[in-house]
């Protein structure tokens, strides 16, 4: 049974995206509980997957589809290839969007009225997508589930308000250019080395000493700009505030904590199995120091443009670009601890991502008023909130015992064995900079009304005063709210095994 | 704007030009990709293992039919995709389609026409999906030709007659039953405890042995696959040619 | 053990001494052991690749946290007084952050290793944060946050990156040893910029460039102050140096790099120019937060001699300036508890109003100037044969000078307090009698008082301690 | 034509021609995809991006022996390239091994409809929510939509 | 597989991609649009890819184009370039 285990995981939300759409507009509770149970049974099945992969027996699953038999040493099928880094974020995902759902179930009559169907299938089908491509080990299968994942959210942030279709748009322009640019590269790929899978790309490469040739630096380049393109990487980024800013809240939760992330496991994985590190980190390539440079200006620039905003999705929107900086540029570091930190920081900043936009949506959602000072005096007004959130938010500044916290350290040990200063110090300059945003946040929760607020918004607060107008989210918000920060917790404390399951698993791939 | 787009352009154009230098030939049979093992495996090999002559065919249903799986729902994708982002369900006529009177399509003779050759595109297409594995064609290209006759349908007679035929509700069960019949058929072969999409582990419930099972799976497949593609196409149609609200077509 | 306490949520007051009296006999039971000379370990879990939360018991941890765990009853005691004299509100976050905040102080004292070092000492930056802003008007606000944004600040960018750089150079280890976790090999300069990443990040220590967070912080009631200053926070940061010093460089490699006169250079010129500050200081609590400002430099610049009488001053000075600082501090609340004055020029004269105070205050600044027979003595005295050992006249003579600019900021306040009478206004003399705090406020600073003179006496215990770490 | 120029293209101009459309028409539509200001013209652009490069893979998979990739078992209608003495054998011997070099690679070709579909899909998709932009804008011109949000900062 | 043909064809081709491109009335670029697509699917037919060609012709020349048109009908048919 095991064996099935990674196409069982892809099956079954994509049949609860199926059974949703018959289902109808008519039943919308019955989508709800369809979705939620697929996608629960699938988190289930991937943490299994994880227990299998980690209980020795088998290393790496291997799922060929159609059962066809590689010939004379090549797959002529499409294979899967789940190891423990792609379990680990398949269950990362799975578990998001179990989870998520369960946040959704209040907001979805709200704020996708009639099409509660079409939501959840869409949700379901990103999740099949966002799986497929951590498990897939195809390169053109891995461009067609971009591709669904990129429709899905088209769709997805479409649904909003008019501010979201036009961020949509651009989303599709954007999105479309970066998977037409993976699509080339893969395409470079194929027609110096025939094939098309990961593995046997690598081993023609190898074989046939391609590395130099100037197609294949060129396919390098293409893949790297188009993965780049769909993570939103600094300069690339243009689309990605506005779209998970104005999309139904919902939706942010999915994408926010989902997408970057599997699109920077995406470009590992290329980094390391289709190049391989002699060749990414080779010394005659000038790309390495540019892209840490890059990734140096993708934090700066992310930190301090969320510190300009005052609306509390920018600013968790902006601190993603920057998290996207983070991991780039730990990836590129060198092979090591570097990979194996911004991998980490993968896990890490999905459990962070989650947490905190969960807890802006819930606040935003209450207090009617996404600007900063929403948040004023809400420690006593929604408590049970403001722990989760702050429990985020100290992993975004980087404390222990936070999982934030530990990802850093990685990263920035990283640095330092690199001799890459400008990086480390990129790292410590943006969790200060995070420092001020959240302890900004901190002090009007903390303080509650200050000058400037209208009066009727917000009654005068001190524990004199018991009448609270803003009361707690329902268990249905609360619930995921907190076992995202929850997760952030156990991130933390359990990082050492983790990354210890990390490193291990990239040095078997590297040799 | 413009002067930076040129750039990047430029760029991009430079790059993929300077690659092009060392690429083989075109038309060079010898080139790696024509005579790396995988597609001379598929040239030589697709008859004997699969009864199917067309490579084309094999290849996309057979060989890399879990690509064909996740492109069918990519269709499916975007005609839901579509109708949540067009539709908005609490208008006023919010459910159910609005009937209008002045909804009269085209001309006398463009009905008269369309009547005449609906028919026959229609047996055209399903001779294409069935008949894609000796000749071009297959279940992609008959599900549209198929979608593209009810377009003419709803072209000529009017978007709401087309409705009566082909209403929203029935096109996305349509489109959810073709890509049931896909997976179904893949999950068939889990159950019959191959891989998934293995379709030699149905050679007992299909005549024939297993390559003829290959063979006629892959026809099943491209039938699910005409289904979504169907049913997506017009609903594509008609909700874009409608801004979403069904009422009258182009 | 000490964790233990951490757990403890409700902090109404019986709870509180409860566990200050558990701690302090906790660490009574302790006692005895490292005086024998042992080092006690209890290890937690590894939470990063060879680092464990480990906490170490040592002779100067012990003192510290001696100081820390007795100081924090009377401090209890006394906020009771404050805080009921006031009717302050929230007293319960009040006593919840006051417990954690000692609790992450002895964290902090026992802590085992660079890292568990950090955790506690960020826990205390943030558990005391709601304390400085306890009042919470605007002016709270803007004390509290430079205070977090110094204190965080500071330990984010400087301290992270050098524990991460010790992290790589050492080999994935943090443990504190008696010798040297950083070996010889990194350079001279690399080794400077560590150390004063170190010494400059620990900025609860309050070294010049970062000192301001201390005056700003005195918006917090007086309880609070006074276990800011005088027990938990600031003395956690030289404690911090300390063990910086002797724990993770060693003061061996310190004096093969040779890099340790730029640190006492800033701590020289901290001394004087915040002894110079307080003078001009009219406002009694920010006087005696400046006058704190140079008395911590004195530690860090015993510490960066090098020698073992320094080294010995400063943890001694550790024990004597805690309780001094506590007891003038405790005076400052009390005369503000019961006349609500604040500032020094209104305190003409108030010796006949409060005489039991304004006695303790006479002492406790005794004490801080370092005449004999109070323990300040002690500690300047070995600090000033510290900077002989190190033929360093420069600083001895910075010593001198600034225990007279003490005399001259600290003096004048009791004696104008006995010796003039107040301006009179419209015949009020006559109406002028016994007029203390409340007795929960009096009586630990009659008691911090009296400590300070029996430290004088009595200053084996510290001698003892001290001396396991220096001997070596 | 002169057969001299005709050798002369065949040689230097035709190996590389179809790269260098390819190239050509993706900067076309990249140009346009980025700098044009009609939403409708921004996805023509999409589309001839796409479509360009279907036509590089498409090439890829060409040789200048080979026919459709559909095995034919009277194979003699179909391979005007060879000439009849070889063509006769060469039906002799499809039907027992098949001549890899008679059929043109199959792979790109299945590639290439995956990636229609995907680029119809994106097409419909970014189709439907020009057509809310419109709705909701009026316009589907991007400089007169981002005037229309300037005033009103955010809904 | 005659390259002259193929020549051709792709000068023609990028003939209607700029002239689709350069056209203010949306309709008409829409026309000039499906011309492109019948061109490219007489390319792939030239180039023996009779499936592609026939999705092409299918899909480019006519369902996207009609979408495309239906679009236009139902938003502004005149664009400023």
């Amino acid at each position: 049974m095991t064996e099935h285990f990674p196409v069982l995981i892809l099956l079954v939300p994509l049949f609860g995206a199926l059974i949703v759409v018959l289902l109808g507009r008519e039943r919308p509770d019955q989508c709800w509980v369809t979705s939620l149970i697929s996608l629960g049974v699938s988190s289930l099945i991937s943490f299994f997957t994880i227990i299998a992969v980690l209980s020795g027996k088998v290393q790496t699953l291997r799922y060929r589809m159609g059962g066809w038999p590689e010939s004379d040493g090549y797959e002529v099928g499409i294979e899967l290839r789940v190891d423990i880094l792609a379990a680990l974020v398949v269950f990362a995902v799975t578990f998001v969007g179990f989870v998520n759902t369960i946040y959704s179930k209040t907001r979805a009559g709200a704020e996708v009225r009639g099409k509660i169907p079409f939501f959840y299938a869409l949700i379901q089908l990103l999740i099949v997508g966002l799986c497929g491509i951590v498990m897939t080990n195809d390169a053109f299968n891995l461009y067609v589930l971009i591709e669904i994942t990129s429709l899905t959210s088209y769709a997805l942030i479409a649904m909003g308000n008019r501010r979201a279709a036009l961020s949509s748009f651009n989303y599709v322009i954007m999105g479309t250019i970066g998977a037409s640019f993976y699509l080339i590269g893969v395409g470079y790929l194929y027609i110096k080395t025939g094939t098309l899978n990961i593995d046997d790309i690598r081993m023609v490469l190898g074989q046939n000493d391609l590395w130099e040739h100037q197609s294949i630096i060129v396919a390098f380049i293409f893949i790297m700009l188009g993965v780049w393109t769909k993570m939103a990487f600094f300069p690339l980024h243009g689309w990605l505030p506005n779209a998970y800013a104005y999309a139904p809240s919902m939706t942010g939760t999915f994408m926010a904590p989902l997408m970057t992330k599997v699109m920077v496991y995406v470009m590992i994985r290329v980094m390391v199995w289709v190049f391989g590190n002699e060749f990414v980190y080779s010394s005659q390539h000038v790309w390495g120091e540019i892209v840490i440079w890059m990734s140096v200006l993708a934090i700066v620039a992310g930190s301090l443009l969320a510190l300009a905003r005052t609306d509390i999705k920018k600013i968790l929107t902006y601190l993603i670009v920057a998290e996207v900086g983070y991991m780039v540029g730990g990836s590129w570091l060198a092979e090591g601890i570097g990979q194996a930190g911004a991998f980490y920081h993968i896990l890490s900043d999905a459990a962070m991502t989650f947490c905190l936009f969960i807890a802006a949506s819930i606040i935003v959602l209450r207090v009617g008023d996404s600007r900063v000072n929403a948040f004023d005096g809400l420690f006593r007004k929604m408590p049970l909130t403001m722990i989760g959130f702050t429990v985020g938010a100290l992993s975004m500044i980087g404390l222990p015992p936070t999982c934030g916290f530990f990802s850093k350290w990685y990263l920035i040990s990283a640095g330092i064995e690199a001799g890459h200063w400008g990086y480390a110090c990129a790292l410590i300059f943006s969790s200060l900079v995070n420092a001020v945003i959240f302890f900004r946040i901190f002090e009007r929760a903390y303080f509650g009304k200050i000058s400037g607020v209208k009066e009727d918004h917000f009654p005068s607060d001190s524990d004199a005063n018991p009448d609270i107008r803003i009361k707690e989210v329902p268990w249905s918000m609360l619930v995921p709210l907190f076992i995202a920060s929850g997760s952030v917790i156990l991130l933390g404390i359990m990082n050492r095994g983790l990354f210890e399951w990390i490193q291990t698993a990239l040095k078997i791939m590297n040799t | 704007m413009k002067i930076f787009g040129l750039i990047a352009v430029l760029v991009v154009g430079a790059l993929l030009l300077s690659a092009t230098s060392d690429f083989p030939d075109w038309r060079d049979k010898d080139s790696p990709a024509n005579k790396s093992p995988v597609s001379s495996f598929y040239i030589e090999k697709t008859e004997k293992l699969t009864k199917v002559p067309n490579m084309v065919t094999a290849v996309l249903a057979d060989y890399r039919g879990y690509d064909t799986m996740f492109e069918t729902v990519v269709i499916f994708i975007a005609g839901i995709g579509i109708i949540a982002v067009l539709r908005n369900f609490d208008g006023p006529n919010s459910s159910s389609i609005k009937r209008e009177n002045n909804d009269e399509g085209g001309g006398l003779l463009a009905r008269f026409t369309c009547s005449l050759i609906l028919p026959f595109i229609q047996i055209f297409a399903l001779y294409v999906v069935a008949h894609g594995h000796h000749s071009p064609g297959g279940g992609f290209q008959g599900g549209v030709m198929l979608g593209a006759s009810y377009i003419l349908a709803a072209l000529a007679f009017g978007l709401s007659k087309a409705k009566d035929i082909f209403s929203e509700r029935r096109t996305m069960i349509f489109a959810a039953v073709g890509i049931f019949i896909y997976v179904g058929w893949g999950v068939l072969c889990l159950l019959f405890g191959k891989e998934f999409l293995n379709y030699e582990a149905l050679d007992s419930i299909l005549p024939g042995d297993a390559k003829m099972a290959r063979s006629h799976s892959m026809l099943i497949v491209e039938i699910g696959v005409a289904f979504t593609v169907t049913a997506i196409m017009f609903s594509m149609y008609s909700n874009l040619s409608t801004r979403g609200r069904l009422s009258k077509g182009l | 053990m000490i964790l233990l306490f951490r757990k403890r949520p409700d902090a109404r007051e019986g709870v509180t001494f409860l566990a200050a009296f558990l701690k302090l006999g906790m660490i009574f039971m302790m006692l005895p052991l490292v005086k024998e000379g042992k080092i006690l370990h209890f290890r937690f879990g590894e939470i990063l690749p060879g680092i464990p939360i480990e906490f170490r018991v040592d002779g100067l941890g012990m003192l510290f946290a001696l100081v820390a765990s007795s100081l924090w009853i009377l401090t209890t005691l006394y906020s009771l007084g404050y805080m009921r004299g006031l009717k302050e509100h929230d007293q319960t976050r009040f006593f919840v952050c006051f417990a954690l905040s000692l609790s992450a102080t002895i964290g902090v004292a026992f802590a085992g290793n660079l890292l568990t070092l950090y955790i506690f000492y960020e826990i205390l930056s943030l558990s005391t944060y709601p304390l400085v802003t306890h009042n919470g008007d605007k002016e709270a606000r803007s004390g509290g946050r430079t205070y977090l944004s110094h204190l965080l600040g500071t330990s984010v960018a400087f301290v992270l990156p050098a524990m991460i750089y010790c992290y790589v150079k050492s080999g994935g280890d943090l443990n504190f040893t008696d010798g040297s976790l950083l070996s010889t090999n990194i350079g001279s300069d690399a080794g400077l910029i560590v150390l004063l990443a170190f010494t400059l990040g620990f900025a609860k220590s309050g070294l010049m460039p970062f000192h301001s967070w201390l005056p700003n912080a005195m918006v917090a009631p007086t309880p609070v102050s006074a276990l800011l200053h005088a027990v938990a926070v600031v003395k956690v940061g030289v404690f911090c140096v300390i063990r910086v010093f002797t724990g993770v460089f060693g003061t061996d490699l310190i004096e093969e790099l040779d890099i340790a006169t730029v640190i006492s250079y800033v701590a020289a010129f901290t001394i004087v120019v915040s002894s110079l500050i307080a003078l001009t200081q009219d406002n009694l609590k920010r006087r005696l937060a400046f006058s704190t400002v140079g008395q911590l430099a004195y530690i860090v610049l015993g510490v960066s001699f090098l020698t073992s009488n320094g080294v010995t001053g400063s943890a001694m000075h550790i024990a004597m300036h805690a309780f001094g600082k506590i007891t003038l501090f405790f005076c400052a609340g009390a005369i503000f508890v019961a006349t609500g004055k604040k500032y020094v020029s209104q305190m003409v004269g108030l010796g006949r109003q409060m005489p039991v105070t304004m006695l303790a205050f006479l002492l406790g600044s005794l004490s801080i100037i370092g005449l004999p027979p109070f323990g300040g003595a002690w500690s300047k005295w070995y600090l000033f044969l510290g900077a002989l050992e190190a033929d360093q006249l420069a600083m001895a003579v910075v010593l001198i000078i600034s225990s007279i600019l003490n005399i001259a900021y600290l003096l004048p306040i009791p004696i104008n307090a006995f010796f003039r009478r107040p301006p009179q206004e419209d015949g009020q003399v006559e109406t002028i009698k016994i007029k203390e705090a409340p007795m929960a406020c009096v009586v630990p600073l009659s008691i911090t008082a009296v400590g300070g003179l029996l430290l004088f006496i009595f200053p084996e215990l510290g001698f003892e301690l001290v001396q396991l770490i220096t001997k070596k | 034509m002169d057969p001299i120029i005709a050798t002369f293209i065949e040689e230097n101009i035709v190996p590389n021609f179809n790269y260098w459309i390819y190239v050509i028409l993706m900067m076309i539509g990249l140009y346009a995809m980025i700098t044009k200001n009609n939403l409708i013209k921004k996805l023509i652009g999409m589309a001839i991006f796409q479509t360009a490069i279907i036509l590089f893979y498409v090439s890829v998979g060409v040789k200048d022996t080979a026919n459709i990739p559909i095995i034919s078992h009277h194979g003699s209608e179909h391979h005007q390239m060879t000439d009849l003495s070889s063509e006769t054998d060469s039906t002799k011997e499809i039907h027992n091994t098949i001549d890899k070099d008679k059929y043109a690679n199959p792979l790109p070709h299945v590639l290439m409809l995956t990636a229609i579909v995907v680029g119809v899909s994106t097409l419909g998709l970014a189709l439907a929510i020009s057509q809310k932009i419109y709705k909701s804008f009026g316009t589907l011109e991007e400089d007169e939509i981002l005037n229309k949000l300037r005033p009103g900062g955010h809904d | 597989m005659i390259w002259q043909f193929d020549i051709i064809i792709l000068i023609f081709l990028v003939i209607a991609a700029i002239i689709s491109l350069r056209l203010k009335d949306l309709l008409g670029a829409s026309m000039v649009f499906g011309i492109y697509s019948f061109l490219i699917c007489l390319l792939w037919a030239e180039m023996g890819a009779v499936d592609v060609a026939f999705t092409e012709a299918a899909v480019g020349a006519g369902v996207s184009t009609v979408i495309m048109i239906a679009t236009v009908f139902s938003t502004k048919r005149r664009s400023k370039d």
